[in-house]
């Protein structure tokens, strides 16, 4: 390839870390002037030194444009990262949140001043709560695996008002359930004992049968599971839990492929948290933020945590404080109100979707799935058999295995191919998953070049190995040394460094 | 459906491909009761600029803080983010994509994360920062959990100047996880009392600075303190940008600290999303919670980012993960980072300052009105004032008068019904405050 | 390069056409439902063929999400594009340009429902005339040629009032001009006349003094230059016209490299456009919009066009029709008042920098430009001699010759370099000219990493042209036949295009 | 400054490598009486706060259309936007990048400029079209002077009909340019006038379909009379929505089409930025105005696109160039081609439909009003109404009423008094239009 001297390759701007470009001197904003009055410090003035560096506006511009074209993301390419719900996020959504009436309104203003916004809180809930079957929701978990911390306390809080608190410490965790689940569990006191699954990728029901017993708390079970399958025995498990007096938490990230035809609620669960950054579209943003609004079961709701919303005629008032609360709050999950910038989001897309683009939304979900499915399954192994899939096709490595070429391998060689891999070594129940969610929001047209080029991976693997184990080539970096990155933590840069380049 | 590219044809041509007759063929496991025929009680599908105009409607029955003379802190603070922030990360490429799993194609996010942590590290005057908590309080939370983990001890002491949501929040899941609190009684000011709460079993002391009542407290003796007794100080703040101006945790003594971020590039938002900021030191950080972006090289040796130390995660560890995190505020951290590269050091010390002698004018000038007292004897931008009547009632009658002028004590947790939070920064002009102490003067006559 | 069977390589997508890839059955927005009523179409509905494609938003922010990326911008990096002024782009002045108090106002609102808007007008106004030491101005023309074509018909009213509308055709015009000039001299019933240059890239004096007479109607003026000069002789070239019955016309192009230090009223200007996207820093847009408020001195300013604001006390109102005006405008330019979206974003950049930051804008350019010479005048040959440039640096291709490398194939090995070259083959008084224009929004580090960029390309041109012919290597194409292209114009899709791939 | 890098030190440094002593030192070519010492007379620098107070108190004096009942087209038209376009012309690729003379780095903008081009021709039925001009105004001058270059002619006819500012900016740069402006009276619908104006000596007629009274016309009489004469024939339009419905002027014997396409993605913004659509037949497109993009290959044989046939250009053939235009409306044929991707055949017919059912809903509520007579015979989404009382004076009314109820011809052209041009589009709900027959019949009452 042609060296440059610049460093760049063509539009490929090579950018360094801001520490290197930017200087203490520099800065990209104009302030009024300070008066130098007299202050009110008692002698707390910073006297640490604040190395950070500044750079002008044009320098900021260009340095955050660079990077961000480092970047996959959904609006370049397929994104089928499964158990990650990567769809197409509405720019309306974007522009309703930043609404001066929804973004500068501060969490504490007096409840007169923002009946607007309790109303959104209001109209939200009420779409969840249909939509689900369920009883109340506590909307302010800021993420799934927060949504799930609000659901097991509410469970938590249950048994204890059964008194039950003490007995009750086991928790159920498939053994294909996510790792915030067992995390999760841990987290609110309880003992995690893993449930094996079956043949087919559901959860072994014998094995539930036989884990049962009056010290479970609660089962908590992913449907659609982690390997993209709805699980058949579901009503059976239920039943099971509560006649053991146990409560059923269902982890809700894969609800996106029954949104408007299946009701948790008429399953029996007692608690779900919704991705409402999954099936309700709001952006991923490279990690975050998130929201995971939980619904509750008639059971679990008088133990919904504070703040909730309660209307008095026109008026709508937030319960912030426990002993307000009518029934027995848990407790608090965060400060104010939780994350009303996605709730904006959420609502605009439920409005714009309506109950029938919400349900047709499940449905190209798993008509996407089901479709790639049946493209691939001649030329990757689907561990669980025949059967249709809901929103996820599930593979593994095992036909690639024999060339010399792993999970890994094929992930590495997707990047050459422009696309962001699936979802890799996940559920760990399966050796060298490969989890592709499409997602409703793929066109038949992308779902088409993808399977074409998995089936070229797959027969370009049978003879050279040597392209996967080197890949990437073409993306901005090559393959990057994690192990280094693990056993020699560097997790900063320190001024030291600047000193040093200087010196050389 | 503007966001279903799928035809009716495509769909046909697609249920054929599959061999299905129908799509409720594919949700053939799903208990035949359960599954619906018919959409539920909700609205149909609704063209853009109707929805735009229903949110619009719901957007204009708020009042947002710009339209009033604005004086509330308490945890979240207007400040002014520059334009460019917004632009930025609503490239694409940052907004749309997701946790940089591959690092080869997400060295955008990473490199900007591993900018975050230094710079929050700098802040602080810590040694490492993670890549964010949710916010200020949970992450508060994780830090008490993670003194226990780091301690082996399960008492915990909190200040009774610590934000009452924070100690809610802390409380919630810190007992469900065993630990033992012990919470001060709410005070402006309890520096020695804290240090005396003190004990051999204590994990940790955590503090704030500022703290719910704006205080500023030199944390030395507490850290003194809590390192004799074999416990980790948490030191916890209200407002981040105090630190432009003011002594950092990471100088007196701190090993964990922890706040609230949402200052710097990010809206109030009614309270969310925003960005936990958790800082600690290097021989702790295997015992931190979420994720961290540290530096390595590619197959060329060429410098590049990763995730990293993931054997502390839910995704890795499972039962035995430091926290259960998963998504964090990623697109809040980058808002963050952007707002304080455009600042620098220069831009950030006069910013900080602005609001420091914003809040002092403030102060002087309600402290000026008959009966009203200053109880914060050091703060950055924001104070606690004692009036002659009930904190509530005062407020509604400064909202007639065009002025949200604070946070009344008791809104936040029982008691104190005559103290309010009262907050200035940079947005604050001169008008705003005379109309404050004005309509203050007439409220309380 | 590894070949792909995607055809993308790695995050550079391929991305086919919209014809290739959209359908007219397929949108990407809902409507309220139509109501069938009867129509008042008089049977005039269509009956031709509509062959539109349509995409649904996801696959359309796909599209032209990959389609961005295949594009230079000056966030990316430096743009150093010759009289073209590519400078930063704030972007609170998009933000501003977006208030719905400014975006959602139609042109023909009753006046007093749009006061805020013709005050900015009016401050906008009271910004340029203050700048510029004139005592008019005309908003409305809508980007720099139409300015020119303002000022001219100004001029031609301003000569017909005299009664020398048709003896006075002749209309002098430098050789170093930019195109627009002649054009628009033509475009207003002028006959151009050519000034010769002399060996300093300023004006021939004696050239003006020779070709100046009765029959001369003006001369158009670029100061500074295109050369990167400024034009020492201009007061004495201001007086001769004048003296000669002659208007001045200055083509305010480069007004960058002196706002705020020189009023071209003081240098004997009647009329100047302000190419508000050069100077006033709103986005180029990959072609336009712009704005070119031109103003006018008081002998012109009789003849300013409609509409132009008048102050009633507290009131403002736009005078529309010429039968109310209080002078003899010589007609309209366009329909509405002009740009009024660049207008909000021109007033935000001038209250954001204030009379010092504008001063420090054309000192900084000016500053730029010199230290580019500075560091490039001994690797190539600037041929305008040893003084100070104002705002941009003229080179030639002169050295680089004599190794067969010509200034479009130095333009196209930057490409690779990950620079957009400067501008090339213009003015056209220097045989293979590079017109470099750093602005003032680049840092001295920019500066520097494209001087060595530019001297490391001169020494490898000496024994490396192949390098340089066969450049762009990196780009997201190789050099385009553009030759091809003007011989056998294709400049729209067919809808036979589709029918013979399909075929195929 | 924020928006400036160099430092004082940066400064002083860059002096001293140049050999200057002062910035001065680089202004010695400027005559030492015209270069200004201090800064001139206007405020100093502020803070991006301060400019965004400022420019929101500006926007605050003025009534936005979306915050009344507004009926106002005439040229302009309030269209529901998607979100996605706005965004999307925002990405710093397309909007911080110039005219494509690199086209190798260069082929977002001429891919997307090559996608307009064909689906502007398609729209209007020709079979090429430009890369845009200013405006549908300017555009329209641009016709009358490519007619004279093809026919060699001089004389130019102009229907009644045509917007009278189109017909002022048509006069303004055509009379300078030596052409002869026949322009007929007013007239709601004067196509047998126009077909009687033409002669062997003219070089264009041009008719505008949707005119400014809304008029929709059959051209085909008119196109045959011209070109029986030798004549061009120019189809102005005032909204290129109106295609969607209603035959295209390319179907009815045009040579050129020509008009304002801000319908299409562009938002009101008090007249401008607006985008001129161009189109013509292919063997006049030597001979027309602004720039082309054309389809060619790159060394590789890859398809991309450039600039093309640019020798009618000033920037190459200068005094004899077919225009003056350099800049254009690039960004805003960047919204028009977003926001026509987006609907698509499919949904512009509809929209279109919608357009025109309110529009026939707004002429029977404001018909059925005592005194009220509706003088367009055929439209798409605009007509105009004569009124009992001068039109200026009932807007006023209206207006009081939180109605804009349209624009008074007579605010276009000195005459008409009683006439009032209204418009609705699919922003206007039916309770708009209740809500405009009742002030209506409030006011003339
Ligand atoms: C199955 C499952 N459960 C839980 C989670 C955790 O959700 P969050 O990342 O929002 O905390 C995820 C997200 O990745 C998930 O895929
Ligand atoms: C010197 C000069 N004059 C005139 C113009 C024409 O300005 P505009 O493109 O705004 O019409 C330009 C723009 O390129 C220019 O550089």
């Amino acid at each position: 390839m042609t060296k440059t001297i610049s460093g760049n390759k063509g539009l490929q701007q090579a950018e360094g870390l801001l520490f290197d470009v930017g200087a203490i001197d520099r800065t990209g904003v104009d302030l009024p002037a300070t008066s130098g009055r007299a202050h009110r410090l008692g002698g707390l003035r910073r006297t640490a030194p604040l190395p950070l560096p500044g750079l002008s506006e044009p320098e900021a511009v260009r340095h955050y444009v660079r990077l961000s074209q480092k970047n996959y993301a959904i609006d370049l390419g397929f994104f089928p990262l499964g158990s990650c719900t990567m769809k197409h996020n509405p720019r309306l959504n974007e522009k309703m949140a930043r609404l001066e009436g929804f973004a500068d309104l501060h969490p504490l203003q007096p409840m007169g001043t923002v009946q607007g916004a309790l109303m959104l809180m209001e109209e939200l809930s009420r779409w969840l709560l249909t939509l689900t079957g369920m009883d109340a929701v506590a909307l302010s978990p800021k993420a799934g695996a927060h949504g799930e911390m609000c659901g097991m306390l509410a469970i938590r809080a249950a048994l204890e008002a059964r008194g039950e608190g003490e007995t009750r410490k086991r928790v159920l965790v498939p053994s294909s359930a996510h790792g915030t689940n067992p995390a999760t569990a841990v987290a609110c006191g309880f003992i995690v004992d893993e449930i094996k699954g079956d043949a087919d990728g559901r959860v072994d029901l014998i094995d539930v049968q036989e884990k049962i017993g009056p010290d479970v708390a609660a089962i908590m079970l992913t449907n659609p599971n982690t390997c993209g399958l709805f699980e058949r025995d579901v009503k059976a498990i239920a039943d099971l839990i509560h006649e053991a007096g146990g409560y059923f938490y269902c982890d809700g990230a894969n609800y996106n492929a029954i949104v408007g035809r299946v009701r948790p609620g008429d399953l029996g669960v007692d608690a779900m948290h919704i991705n409402l950054h999954k099936t309700f579209s709001t952006p991923h943003g490279g990690g975050g933020p998130g929201a995971g609004p939980t619904v509750l079961s008639a059971a679990l709701a008088p133990f919904a945590p504070v703040p909730h919303l309660v209307r008095n005629g026109e008026t709508l008032t937030l319960v912030e404080n426990e002993v307000d609360a009518d029934g027995s709050p848990f407790g608090r999950m965060c400060a104010f109100h939780g994350q009303m910038g996605m709730y904006v989001r959420a609502l605009t897309y439920m409005l714009s979707h309506g109950s029938d683009g919400l349900r047709q939304v499940a449905e190209d979900s798993v008509l996407n799935a089901n479709y790639l499915l049946a493209r691939l399954r001649g030329h990757f192994n689907a561990p669980f058999g025949e059967g249709p899939c809901m929103h996820e096709v599930l593979l593994d490595d095992s036909t690639l295995k024999p060339y010399g070429v792993e999970t890994i391998d094929l992930a590495k060689a997707l990047l050459d191919e422009g696309y962001h891999p699936m979802t890799t070594y996940f559920p760990l129940v399966v050796h060298g998953a490969l989890l592709i969610e499409p997602t409703e929001t793929e066109s038949k047209a992308e779902l088409d070049r993808f399977a074409d080029v998995l089936i070229g991976l797959a027969e370009r693997a049978k003879t050279d190995s040597a392209h996967f184990k080197s890949a990437p080539h073409l993306a901005p970096m090559r393959r990057l040394d994690e192990t280094r990155a693990a056993r020699q933590p560097k997790l900063r840069w320190w001024p030291q460094e600047a000193m040093k380049i200087a010196a050389e | 459906m503007r966001y279903l590219p799928l035809t009716p044809e495509d769909r046909a041509q697609m249920l054929g491909a599959i061999g299905a007759k129908s799509i409720d063929d594919l949700y053939v496991d799903v208990p035949r009761a359960a599954l619906l025929d018919g959409p539920v009680p909700l609205p149909p599908h609704q063209s853009e600029m109707e929805v735009e105009r229903l949110m619009k409607l719901l957007a204009s029955c708020n009042i947002p803080a710009g339209k009033t003379a604005f004086f509330l802190g308490a945890g979240a603070y207007r400040h002014h983010v520059p334009a460019s922030v917004d632009h930025l990360i609503q490239r694409s490429e940052f907004l749309t994509t997701y946790t940089p799993y591959q690092p080869e194609i997400a060295q955008g996010t990473l490199q900007a994360l591993y900018e975050f942590q230094t710079q929050v590290a700098m802040l602080t005057g810590m040694e490492v920062a993670n890549a964010s908590m949710y916010d200020g309080s949970t992450g508060m939370a994780e830090a008490a959990l993670m003194a226990a983990r780091v301690t082996k001890r399960y008492r915990v002491v909190l200040s009774g100047g610590v934000h009452p949501h924070y100690v809610e929040t802390v409380r919630t899941t810190c007992e469900a996880h065993g630990l033992t609190l012990v919470v001060l009684p709410p005070a402006v000011d309890d520096e020695a009392a804290v240090s005396a709460a003190i004990d051999a079993n204590t994990a940790a002391v955590i503090v704030q600075s500022p703290n719910i009542f704006g205080t500023i407290t030199d944390l030395r003796a507490i850290g003194d303190a809590a390192h004799a007794a074999g416990a980790l100080m948490v030191a916890g703040f209200t407002e981040a940008m105090a630190f432009g101006l003011i002594e950092p945790p990471g100088a007196m003594g701190a090993d964990i600290v922890v706040g609230e971020g949402q200052s710097f590039g990010n809206a109030l938002s009614f309270g969310g999303p925003y960005v936990g900021l958790f800082a600690t030191r290097e021989k702790y950080v295997r015992q931190a919670p979420g994720r961290l972006a540290g530096e390595t090289v590619d197959a060329d040796g060429a410098r590049g980012f990763v995730l990293t130390l993931s054997t502390r995660e839910q995704h890795i560890r499972r039962e035995k993960a430091t926290s259960n995190i998963c998504t964090n505020s990623g697109l809040c951290t980058l808002a963050w980072t952007i707002h304080m590269t455009l600042l620098g050091a220069k831009g950030l010390k006069h910013l900080a300052t602005l609001n420091h002698e914003t809040a002092c004018d403030l102060a002087d000038a309600l402290g000026a009105v008959a009966g009203v007292e200053v109880l914060t004897p050091r703060f950055f931008n924001e104070f606690a004032i004692r009036l002659p009547k009930r904190a509530d009632i005062v407020l509604e009658a400064l909202l007639a008068r065009g002025v949200i002028g604070g946070v009344p004590y008791s809104r936040l947790a029982p008691g104190m019904e005559d103290v309010l939070l009262v907050c200035a920064t940079e947005t604050n002009t001169d008008e705003d405050i005379s109309a404050y102490a004005a309509a203050l003067k007439e409220v309380l006559q």
